[in-house]
């Protein structure tokens, strides 16, 4: 592997992330299947780097699941768009942050589209009026919160309390990243780093002392592809690409797995136990999984926030491991605390694979 | 084991390093005009047992020389030997001789001969 | 009691060899099925014994058949096979005569000039002394042409003569020594005693005029002794196994015993029964035309015999029949050639189930185009053309693509794949009630006729066209094309149809003769016999047949085979059609009634 | 006075068209910018589908070249020109200054950028090299090797790289690049017997004489395979090997293949000096980039400036016989523009027969 060769490429690949007033609009999935991810990634934009972030209470989906589904109409997702945008423009916002990836490709695709197509946009203004009687203005900027994220990451790196090194060894974790598909799959200029070797989360996982492994399905897609989960019929093909990307990077010893995306978590996380059922079949160490991070998770760990309060005991396999590496302190008695300390009862373990 | 209303769907993507291409080194070793195949599908078309089956043996060969040979051993008893598949290749592959040299690999592999 | 103990090699060597050989014999005997063995006893006294002794002196004496190939062969056959038969027999008798005894030791006979030195007290001894020498000489002639021919074979016109196995080389040495050791032995005696006549005489003279005839002339006799000794206990192992065993094999043959499709007792003693004359070698056009010597029956009975048969010299063979045709010992090769394809051949069962259901047309004559004609489309063309001419009630029974005939799966030692297909296409040939079933290819034509058991008419369309002639169903002009007719191998050889397509020829053109014809016809090099073959040897071999029949410039090549009409066409710059073509473009087009085609009669209907 | 003519390019079309320039008595120029004749064949080793060597053909043409004393003037680069009466004025960087009644625009072409081809980790991956760089390995007598000093086992050619692609934004044919596969895939299996050669392509373009028997020979009497499928990806297994991704579309299957050494066939493009020599004298463009001649099939060495004229790549991939035999033709077409006939007059006739 030749560093520099891919550098060439990251420099070809650079794109404008505004610097400050973010009007953040948030997942649909994540809220619910890692909702500490969002909070800290507000924390950490409001508490360490001082920024103005902005959230709608009207904010609704971007429909990006039912369009990627095939049950909601172009036009119609357009006017749900334009609805956003609308909300922003009121707010007195410019710059778009969405935290999910399908948001982020929608949101491209549709001002993609308008721009070759301006009597679309005339069109899904009248609906918008018609339909809300509202007006908007076209985001000054778009950028991904890991985008933002990554421009910060020096910043982050400087407060931060932990690396993302093994204390024992002094060793970097192996860190595998995965990019949601959305994000620049299909507008390479709009990621950071291009579609095929994507920069964004190689550069926290640089700036924060891990190791990138890169092996040879790091392209292929997590498996949520909407539809081939959606429909149970078709979850054999969702497991059999994660499936695929775990045969991949086994023989790599990750010690740990990033993403920015809300699907690519929740799959290459859940799957994990599924295919430890299926084949009784783990690819961590003695029986673990390997640990999956959502980007804002793995930024409010090295900043040394409280594992629990980033809601790091909802992921079906367990992060202690990786916890443990960095040692990063954690009270074990405490992870299955709701709000107040209420105790909420602990869930059931699986049987093959182990959960500390 | 949990049975969760599907199963890991299998791979249909062609694992090259992974197939086992003794049928295909078999057959080159035996027929060297196996090597030559374009891939035309002129034998397919004029296939006798192609007419009533969806036997096809440009894809036979293809999937033997990448190493899918699992349904190859039934596919390949759909042959009559009649012959016109040889007469009109247009690369003289001498396809009959391709068909029983299949036919011998897999028995070999069978026994345990190669 | 007379004896010397230099007569001991050849003694024991002769128990020896008849100790093998009624081994082999009896082991062989003892195979065979009950049915062929009651045969055989039966014939053993019958008329059919004196058929089978008749044959054998003509065969395995004269050499006859060799004699109608090759003069100068058969001659050379004939004079060792026949010249020591009599003299065994000749000199039998002499020794009878002289000592009085109707049993005398083995070695009596042979070595009688050693033990015999007063030639006064033999009666008629003047007689035996001439007859003996004249067929000394007489076998010395076949031995100095046997020791020419390893050297020059071609000669002979034999352009190749087949290779020695080590027993092979064994008695074939002692074989070139037996009679010239005799000779001198005799001849050198004769220097001492005066016993020889105008052969052994002459030479014993002029040998003792020179040598010290007395001192040496015995070692000459240990010497002759040890060659026939040699000889017999080679000769198991050796290609001149076929010496007895060619007797045997006739015996057996007319005592009704027939081939079978598995290699069996017959098979095994026709394997034995090859002398390795070589005569197929040259017969066979992959030495001919592609200089391979490595396959011809010559070598492959003799793999088979040693159990050594490779799989590329089973199937390397395009079953044309020429081998067959002209082997001395009428050897079954092609039916041998199968049946050991089968060890090689993976056969399974139940395959072709996919064939879709019956449809089945009742009509008087089943028309079978076979599966090469769809690939030589203007034949089966011709054909409907020609049969709704005739107006033959007929039904195309592969008019929307063929279900193979399973001879090309039986050829390459397939038989229960072969089975399944006949199965499927005899129920639908039954079922159409036909009485006549017609194929435009003699591949297809051979299994019909022979695996099918249709109980109805099986013809080629060479036959039928001619019976639609002479029944005047069709009207054909004359023309004035000289044609060559080209024989292919499965109907001249393979069905003994060679007359029918030339009347048909002969009626409307002018047929040309060729030196290739008939029962000496070349395949074309298109054979579904031979797996083995790539098509740039097939091209040559077609081009090699092309020059040849086309060598009186004729305007038309024909045949009667889809595949060597597809041979021949990229190779001939003579236009190549086949007989049903010739046919249908000879139809008289003043018929008075228009001809509804088949389709339009369909459409109409 | 002779009259004179400058030619552009010292490669093997600006040699012949000289060398046939000179013989017909014109005072002929040949302008090279570096300082050998030859251009891209005096890195090629071994030709299609002769096999006979570069060198020889490069010989034969500086034979033309002296024998015609042409005056070539190296290192040299044409800084601008002037319209003068009849003809032209140069000036070149060393200060010359150059008449002449016309000009031959021989610029050529240079080879892809196979780094611009990302997915396919040239310039990333140790193991992924260019046509170009294995051809010079065998001109150099260079062990073919991987980059750890390894004999390949297997070898992949990729073929079509930068050729056929609208997303490299070059959509031609570079007519080369197929029978230089099959070329390079004889001679690795001639220096390596044992190395299983795989090509990968979307079509094989056979088209010239004797090209289909080199393509049967590779495969009779080497056993080079051939898959009919366009790699989508190249990535690296952990032992440096390179995984390529592709459809079996013969077999209507995806797959994927591990290759020790993966090759590029990497196509032409408009060389840098074809662009800056266009600019400075105002020639047209076509759509792909190259020289658009005035007619496709008659006036295939024309360009829109009277007097300026083209032979070889700069109006397109050619093969070197191609090449050479359109520095014949466009030596004859000036010849005939030199001594009075008005082929401008030709192109008007022309263009109202197509017109009609």
């Amino acid at each position: 592997m030749k560093l520099e060769g891919k550098k060439a490429i990251w420099k070809d690949y650079q794109k404008e992330i505004a610097d400050d007033k973010y009007f953040y609009v948030r997942s649909c999935i994540r809220q619910n299947f890692f909702p500490g991810s969002e909070t800290a990634f507000i924390r950490i934009l409001r508490e360490e780097l001082g920024k103005d972030i902005f959230e709608h209470p009207c904010h609704t989906t971007c429909t990006g699941i039912g369009y990627h589904g095939d049950i909601v109409p172009l036009d119609t997702m357009m006017t749900v768009v334009a609805r956003q945008f609308a909300l922003m423009t009121e707010a007195g916002y410019e710059n778009l942050v969405p935290s999910c990836i399908t948001s982020f490709g929608i949101y491209t695709e549709v001002l993609d589209t308008w721009h070759h197509f301006p009597e679309v946009e005339a069109k899904v203004r009248d609906y918008l009026i018609k339909a809300t009687g509202r007006e908007f203005k076209i985001p000054v900027n778009i950028a991904h919160a890991s985008d933002i994220t990554y421009k910060f990451r020096k910043e982050i790196a400087a407060k931060a309390k932990y690396k993302l090194v093994n204390k024992e060894t002094g060793q970097p974790l192996k860190v595998v990243e995965h990019i949601g598909c959305h994000y620049s799959k299909m507008f390479p200029d709009k990621g950071v780093g291009g579609a095929e070797y994507p920069y964004v989360l190689v550069g926290m996982i640089e700036e924060w002392g891990g190791e990138v492994v890169d092996y040879p399905e790091r392209r292929h897609c997590c498996g949520f592809g909407f539809r081939q989960y959606l429909v149970q019929a078709n979850r054999g093909y969702s497991i059999a690409c994660s499936h695929k990307k775990f045969e991949s990077m086994e023989p790599y010893k990750p010690d740990m797995i990033i993403t920015n995306c809300p699907g690519c978590p929740m799959f290459l996380d859940k799957w994990q136990y599924a295919i430890a059922e299926m084949e009784g079949k783990t690819y961590g160490e003695n029986g673990h999984g390997i640990p999956v991070f959502t980007y804002e998770e793995v930024a409010g760990m090295v900043l040394g926030y409280n594992p629990w309060d980033l809601g790091l005991q909802t992921h079906q396999v367990s992060c202690e491991t990786v916890l443990d590496k960095i040692g990063i302190p954690y009270n074990p008695d405490e992870k299955y605390n709701g709000i107040n300390g209420i105790k909420l009862g602990v869930p059931e373990m699986p049987v093959n694979l182990k959960c500390c | 084991m949990i049975e969760f209303g599907y199963n890991i769907a299998k791979d249909r993507q062609i694992d090259f390093d992974k197939n086992d291409k003794r049928i295909s080194t078999y057959v080159r070793e035996n027929e060297p005009s196996f090597k030559t195949c374009i891939s035309c599908g002129t034998c397919t078309a004029t296939c006798s047992a192609a007419n009533f089956t969806d036997f096809n043996f440009r894809k036979l060969q293809l999937m033997v020389r990448r190493g899918e040979t699992l349904e190859v051993k039934e596919e390949i008893k759909k042959c009559m030997l009649c012959g016109k598949c040889y007469l009109a290749c247009p690369r003289g592959v001498n396809t009959r001789n391709v068909i029983i040299q299949i036919n011998q690999a897999i028995e070999k592999i069978e026994n345990h001969d190669i | 009691m007379i004896f010397d103990p230099f007569v001991l090699p050849f003694t024991i060597g002769l128990l020896i060899l008849f100790f093998i050989v009624f081994y082999k014999f009896g082991g062989w005997i003892r195979k065979f099925s009950s049915e062929d063995k009651s045969n055989l006893k039966k014939a053993l006294f019958s008329k059919n014994l004196f058929v089978a002794c008749k044959e054998i002196f003509y065969e395995s004496l004269l050499h006859r058949k060799i004699f109608r190939v090759n003069p100068k062969l058969g001659y050379m056959h004939m004079s060792l096979a026949f010249g020591w038969f009599l003299l065994i027999v000749v000199g039998n008798i002499e020794t009878r005569i002289h000592s009085g005894r109707e049993i005398n030791g083995p070695f009596y006979p042979i070595f009688f000039k050693f033990f015999e030195h007063n030639r006064s007290t033999i009666p008629f001894s003047n007689f035996f002394v001439f007859l003996m020498d004249l067929l000394l000489l007489f076998v010395m002639t076949g031995v100095v042409l046997a020791i020419f021919k390893r050297f020059y074979s071609k000669f002979f016109g034999m352009k190749s003569t087949t290779k020695l196995k080590i027993g092979d080389k064994f008695a074939l040495y002692s074989l070139w020594f037996i009679f010239p050791l005799r000779y001198l032995a005799e001849s050198l005696s004769s220097a001492v005693y005066n016993t020889g006549g105008f052969f052994t005489g002459t030479t014993g003279d002029i040998l003792g005029s020179f040598l010290p005839a007395a001192d040496i002339y015995y070692y000459f006799w240990w010497a002759y002794s040890l060659a026939l000794g040699v000889f017999f206990v080679s000769l198991p192992f050796s290609r001149y196994m076929h010496i007895p065993t060619e007797v045997v094999l006739i015996f057996i043959r007319n005592a009704g015993v027939v081939a079978s499709k598995q290699y069996n007792t017959l098979s095994e003693i026709e394997v034995n029964a090859c002398p390795r004359c070589g005569i197929c070698i040259d017969k066979c056009q992959l030495n001919t035309s592609l200089d391979n010597k490595k396959i011809q029956p010559a070598y492959f009975l003799r793999d088979v015999r040693f159990n050594q048969v490779k799989e590329e010299i089973a199937t390397d063979c395009m079953l044309c029949g020429r081998c067959e045709e002209y082997c001395p010992v009428g050897i079954k090769l092609n039916n041998i050639r199968v049946a050991k394809r089968k060890d090689f051949a993976v056969d399974y069962i139940d395959n072709y189930k996919y064939l879709p259901p019956d449809e089945v047309a009742k009509a008087d004559v089943i028309y079978f185009a076979g599966c090469m004609t769809h690939l030589t489309p203007s034949i089966k063309h011709s054909m409907t053309k020609i049969l709704d001419t005739a107006k033959v009630s007929y039904w195309f029974m592969d008019e929307d693509g063929s279900v193979c005939c399973g001879r090309p799966l039986m050829m390459n030692g397939k038989d229960k794949m072969a089975a399944e297909l006949i199965e499927n296409n005899k129920r639908k040939i039954l079922a159409s009630g036909a009485k006549i079933f017609v194929t435009s290819c003699p591949i297809c034509l051979k299994v019909f006729g022979e695996e099918y058991n249709l109980g109805i008419r099986v013809m080629h369309h060479s036959q039928y066209l001619l019976q639609l002639v002479k029944e005047n169903k069709l009207k054909l002009n004359l023309t004035d094309n000289n044609i060559v007719y080209h024989d292919p191998c499965e109907l001249g050889r393979g069905a003994g149809i060679y007359e029918e397509p030339r009347e048909l020829i002969k009626r409307f053109n002018n047929l040309v003769s060729n030196e290739f014809e008939k029962e000496n016809a070349l395949c074309c090099g298109g054979s579904l016999g031979n797996t083995k073959m790539s098509h740039d040897q097939r091209n040559i071999i077609a081009k090699d047949v092309v020059l040849q029949l086309t060598s009186d410039n004729p305007d038309i090549l024909a045949t009667a085979c889809p595949l060597c009409k597809k041979s021949f066409t990229y190779k001939s710059s003579v236009k190549v059609m086949d007989i049903a073509e010739i046919v249908a473009n000879s139809i008289s087009q003043t018929e008075p009634e228009k001809i509804i085609s088949r389709k339009e009669a369909l459409m109409n209907a | 006075m002779n009259k004179k003519v400058v030619v552009i390019g010292g490669g093997i079309a600006g040699m012949e068209s000289s060398a046939h320039l000179a013989a017909l008595g014109y005072e002929v120029t040949l302008l090279e910018k570096t300082d050998k004749l030859g251009g891209h064949l005096l890195n090629w080793e071994k030709l299609f589908p002769t096999m006979r060597m570069g060198k020889e053909v490069v010989t034969f043409l500086n034979e033309g070249v002296e024998k015609g004393k042409v005056n070539v003037i190296y290192n040299a680069e044409i800084l601008n020109t002037k319209e003068i009466m009849n003809g032209f004025s140069i000036t070149l960087n060393n200060n010359i200054v150059l008449e002449s009644d016309a000009i031959l625009v021989t610029t050529g072409y240079d080879l892809f950028d196979a780094s611009k081809k990302e997915e396919y980790g040239f310039g990333i991956y140790d193991n992924v090299i260019t046509s170009a760089e294995l051809e010079e390995k065998f001109m150099k007598g260079e062990k073919i090797t991987t980059s750890d000093g390894k004999i390949p086992k297997r070898i992949g050619f990729v073929h079509c790289v930068g050729s056929r692609d609208e997303k490299v934004g070059n959509t031609y044919c570079s007519k080369v690049c197929c029978v230089t596969a099959v070329k390079q895939s004889i001679e690795i299996k001639e220096h390596l017997p044992e190395t299983d050669v795989y090509c990968f392509y979307m079509d094989l373009r056979m088209y010239g004489m004797h090209f289909e028997a080199l393509y049967r020979e590779s495969q009779e009497k080497w056993g080079v395979n051939f898959v009919r499928g366009r790699l989508s990806e190249a990535c690296e297994n952990m032992d440096g090997s390179i995984l390529v991704k592709v459809e079996d579309t013969l077999a209507g299957k995806p797959m994927k293949m591990s290759v020790d050494l993966l090759v590029l066939m990497v196509g032409f493009e408009p060389s840098l000096g074809t662009k800056k020599v266009g600019k400075i004298l105002n020639l047209q463009f076509g759509v792909n980039r190259f020289f658009k001649t005035q007619d496709q099939h008659t006036l295939t060495n024309v360009s829109n400036v009277k007097g300026i004229f083209f032979a070889g790549s700069c109006t397109g991939p050619k093969t070197i016989t191609n090449t050479i035999t359109d520095a014949r033709a466009a030596a004859s077409t000036i010849a005939n523009y030199l001594s009075g006939h008005d082929i401008h007059n030709r192109i008007m006739t022309s263009d109202i027969k197509a017109t009609v």
